[in-house]
């Protein structure tokens, strides 16, 4: 599976209603050491209610300027989630499934 | 297009947070320039590669998480452009094994000629550069 | 991220440039359409004439000034295909586009004389046999000249 | 002494670099239509220029990115690709400019028709490219490009009545016999003129090939905020010329030799000679600036390897994707087209590519992962955010005034 068949997608909860779009996946480095760098884990989507469009790096807290352009892109991007990895039904090319009651969790960054 | 429902605020909670370094996928890996372990361009990151379901595959409660298997580039570019899903023969892989950092750059820990991703380069160094006089010294 | 390019607007955008380009041709020889080449043809001269003036003082090369004749007379000739162009219908129209014609081909003589001279000038201001030919075409650039602005106060353009 | 001496170059050629043959002809086609009353559009230019000049080269020497690796990285293929096609075919226009540039010159020193030197151009500049190292390349065509500082010396012996020339500047109108519309036009050639995309990919991948660090910030601070303003302050004197000898004499500019005519009015051969060299200096720089642009930023769009640090076998892909750009320039000058006539052109491409250069390198510059302490302050922000929404209004407005004038006739 590639990531791109994922970013864009669709994102509907266990009912089939539609939440937004994958607008980004989440990794971490936690599992376990590979060969130079450490196993890139999958941890979740970022679901957008509007656009999967990019957030430019506003994602994260400690960036907030210009003014006016953080401003802009966080109202744009308002109402973003990260969904975990356990709580995806299907990963599909138009449509992301998510289980009957999956956990939203603040999807910006603090670091 | 449906209008999204939304998820209210106060369903959202406080993430959790894993132990190691966070990279998101659009902001810290994609378009991103790599470098060979001698400090020299090869590519960018075109796409990324999981290993785990394949699209549309139903997830069975409880399975492992995907792992990030590759760095992919090439002609997949074109179909992040443009749509589309090249054949999987035509992807240029770049093993996660051979990255050595993240950072503003994805940096490898091997050199860029030992690749599959700079075979263009190669050809068109010994095919056309290297037959112009001068093409292998260093300018004056 | 919509999963499909942008290509509607660029099409439409060029859709708008074409027929802008295309509503550009097919105009009558009124005094608007002929503002232009007119106005062209004028600085044309002038800057000729100027080339000229300051080949006959000797501060500038024959190679700069027959440099700048010889690109007015590709304006010349650019505003003459503009006017051949203009679909003449009344009489009134004809004989402006034809007096017109008849001014620009007398500059257009004139740039030609102007730039052989100023090629053929290489002694400066010491060949006299030079500066007479130079004296000789600034003089008929003026009349060139006056001709056309003696056209165009009569067809109103300023 | 040294870095006193780097500091001299550096600000040389950013006076050079910033005169090109499209500033050489807009600037004198303004002054002889509009005198000097586009003279602010020049001084909001340079401003804006020096500001994201200077933030692009902070970048580089900072995190050691240039200009389009950061675009691509930030707006990612899709918006990145809609840049790099327009830059790209800036950057084509403005090297078959350039090189019909230096050829003009050529002829104007000569009598020989152009075309002839086109081909002569064409191999010197890249011979430059392949062969000749970025720092002696950029300090001998900024050195010799100052002598187009006859502009300014011409102005004076012109004695022209300076009370009038500022009267015109500081009028902020519309001349009489101009219609708004192409008054407007113009300004934004101006601006684009003045801010266009190449400098900026040029100025950041120099650093990079420069290798500056840190401690160089202040020498490329002090680099651009000489270098452009006194470059501005040449197009401003070239608009002064033709404002004070071809306005009057009722002659509108179409091509180089009547650039020309102010100055050997004022300085005689001697002043047109110096005149040429400085021509062909700016031109020749300007063709070496914009074919290594288009090399830059192709390669960092997709990643490759390039620079002139490296020999040209190690980037293979930035030396052919140059030659090709070369070998195209010239087929399109071949065809007998007008290479003045080209750069007026690119001004419609610069409506799509400004937007899209300038907002990623404001998001960067403001990004701790990037530039640790050294983000942007407060004043800049400010600035800059300005600058991008006069961009913004200058980019939508651009192509629908092309059309309604007829591209300024």
């Amino acid at each position: 599976m590639n990531l791109n068949d994922i970013l864009g997608s669709d994102v509907v909860d266990g009912d089939g209603q539609r939440l937004g779009e994958v607008s980004d996946v989440r990794f971490a480095l936690d599992a376990g050491a590979g060969q130079l760098l450490s196993q890139g884990r999958f941890v979740g989507i970022v679901v957008s209610p509007r656009t999967a469009s990019s957030f430019l790096g506003y994602e994260r807290q400690e960036l907030s300027q210009p003014w006016p352009l953080a401003q802009l892109l966080r109202w744009w991007h308002r109402g973003s989630f990260l969904v975990l990895w356990e709580d995806i039904a299907v990963l599909g090319s138009r449509e992301v499934g998510l289980r009957p009651g999956f956990t939203a969790y603040d999807a910006r960054l603090t670091r | 297009m449906s209008k999204a429902k939304r998820v209210q605020p106060q369903e959202i909670h406080a993430a959790p947070y894993p132990a190691g370094k966070v990279l998101d996928a659009q902001l810290h890996l994609l378009d991103r320039q790599v470098l060979d372990v001698d400090g020299v361009p090869v590519t960018t990151v075109d796409d990324i590669e999981l290993s785990g379901p394949e699209p549309n595959e139903k997830i069975p409660k409880g399975a492992p998480a995907p792992q990030i298997t590759a760095l992919l580039t090439g002609p997949v570019l074109g179909t992040r452009i443009f749509g589309g899903r090249p054949p999987s023969s035509r992807l240029i892989r770049i093993p996660w094994k051979s990255v050595a950092g993240v950072d503003t750059v994805v940096t490898l820990g091997v050199r860029a000629d030992s690749l599959d991703a700079s075979w263009v380069e190669r050809w068109l160094r010994t095919h056309v550069i290297a037959r112009i006089p001068g093409g292998s010294h260093e300018p004056e | 991220m919509s999963k499909f390019p942008r290509s509607r607007t660029v099409v439409l955008t060029f859709l708008v440039i074409l027929s802008a380009l295309l509503t550009g041709c097919s105009q009558r020889p009124s005094a608007e359409a002929l503002e232009s080449p007119a106005k062209e043809v004028s600085s044309a001269v002038r800057a000729a004439s100027l080339a000229v003036d300051l080949r006959i003082s000797d501060s500038t090369t024959a190679a700069a000034a027959s440099t700048t004749a010889d690109d007015m007379l590709g304006d010349v000739e650019s505003a003459t295909d503009h006017v051949h162009r203009l679909s003449a219908q009344t009489q009134e129209e004809r004989v402006l586009r034809n007096d017109a014609l008849a001014a620009f081909s007398s500059i257009s003589r004139a740039l030609l004389h102007a730039r052989d001279a100023l090629t053929s000038s290489s002694g400066g201001p010491n060949d006299g046999q030079g500066q007479t030919q130079l004296t000789t075409v600034q003089g008929e650039l003026r009349v060139a000249t006056e001709q056309l602005d003696s056209l165009m106060t009569k067809a109103g353009i300023q | 002494m040294k870095r006193l001496l780097g500091v001299a170059l550096g600000i040389l050629t950013a006076i050079g670099g910033f005169v090109d043959i499209g500033d050489l002809v807009t600037n004198a086609v303004v002054g002889s239509r509009f005198g000097m009353s586009l003279a602010w559009v020049v001084l909001v230019g340079v401003v804006g220029i020096c500001l994201f000049a200077n933030m692009s080269g902070r970048v580089a020497a900072v995190s050691g990115r240039a200009t389009f690796e950061v675009i691509r990285e930030r707006l990612g293929p899709r918006a990145g690709l809609a840049n790099l096609g327009a830059s790209f075919l800036i950057n084509v226009m403005t090297v078959t400019a350039e090189i019909g540039g230096i050829a003009l010159a050529l002829q104007l020193a000569s009598g020989v028709s152009y075309m002839l030197w086109v081909p002569f151009a064409l191999l010197a500049v890249w011979l430059v490219v392949w062969r000749v190292k970025f720092s002696i390349m950029e300090n001998v065509t900024g050195l010799v490009g100052l002598s187009l500082v006859v502009f300014a010396v011409a102005l004076f012996l012109l004695k022209p009545d300076w009370g009038a020339l500022a009267g015109q500047a500081f009028a902020l109108s519309v001349p009489a016999q101009e219609g708004a519309g192409v008054y407007w036009y113009y300004a934004i050639a101006l601006f684009g003129a003045a801010m266009t995309p190449y400098e900026v990919f040029f100025f950041s991948s120099g650093a990079v090939e420069e290798g500056w660090k840190i401690k160089d910030l202040l020498q490329s601070r002090i680099n651009v905020l000489l270098g452009f303003p006194l470059g501005g302050f040449l197009s401003i004197a070239i608009a002064g010329c033709a404002a004070v000898v071809l306005l009057p004499a009722g002659i509108s500019v179409t091509s180089l030799s009547q650039v020309a005519l102010p100055v050997a009015q004022a300085g005689g051969q001697l002043a047109l000679a110096v005149l040429i060299l400085g021509v062909v200096a700016a031109t020749f720089g300007a063709a070496l600036e914009t074919t290594l642009s288009s090399g830059y930023t192709l390669a960092q769009f997709f990643g490759w390897s390039w620079g002139k640090f490296r020999r040209p076998a190690q980037a293979a892909r930035f030396h052919v994707s140059m030659i090709v750009v070369l070998l195209a320039g010239v087929a399109v000058l071949a065809t007998g087209v007008d290479p003045i006539l080209v750069t007026e052109y690119s001004v419609v491409f610069s409506a799509i590519a400004l937007p899209l250069t300038y907002l990623p390198i404001l998001v960067v510059a403001n990004d701790p992962q990037y530039m640790g302490k050294h983000v942007n302050g407060r004043a800049v922000n400010i600035a800059g955010v300005i600058y991008l929404f006069i961009i913004l209004v200058a980019s939508l407005a651009a192509i629908p005034l092309m059309i309604a004038t007829g591209a300024g006739a």
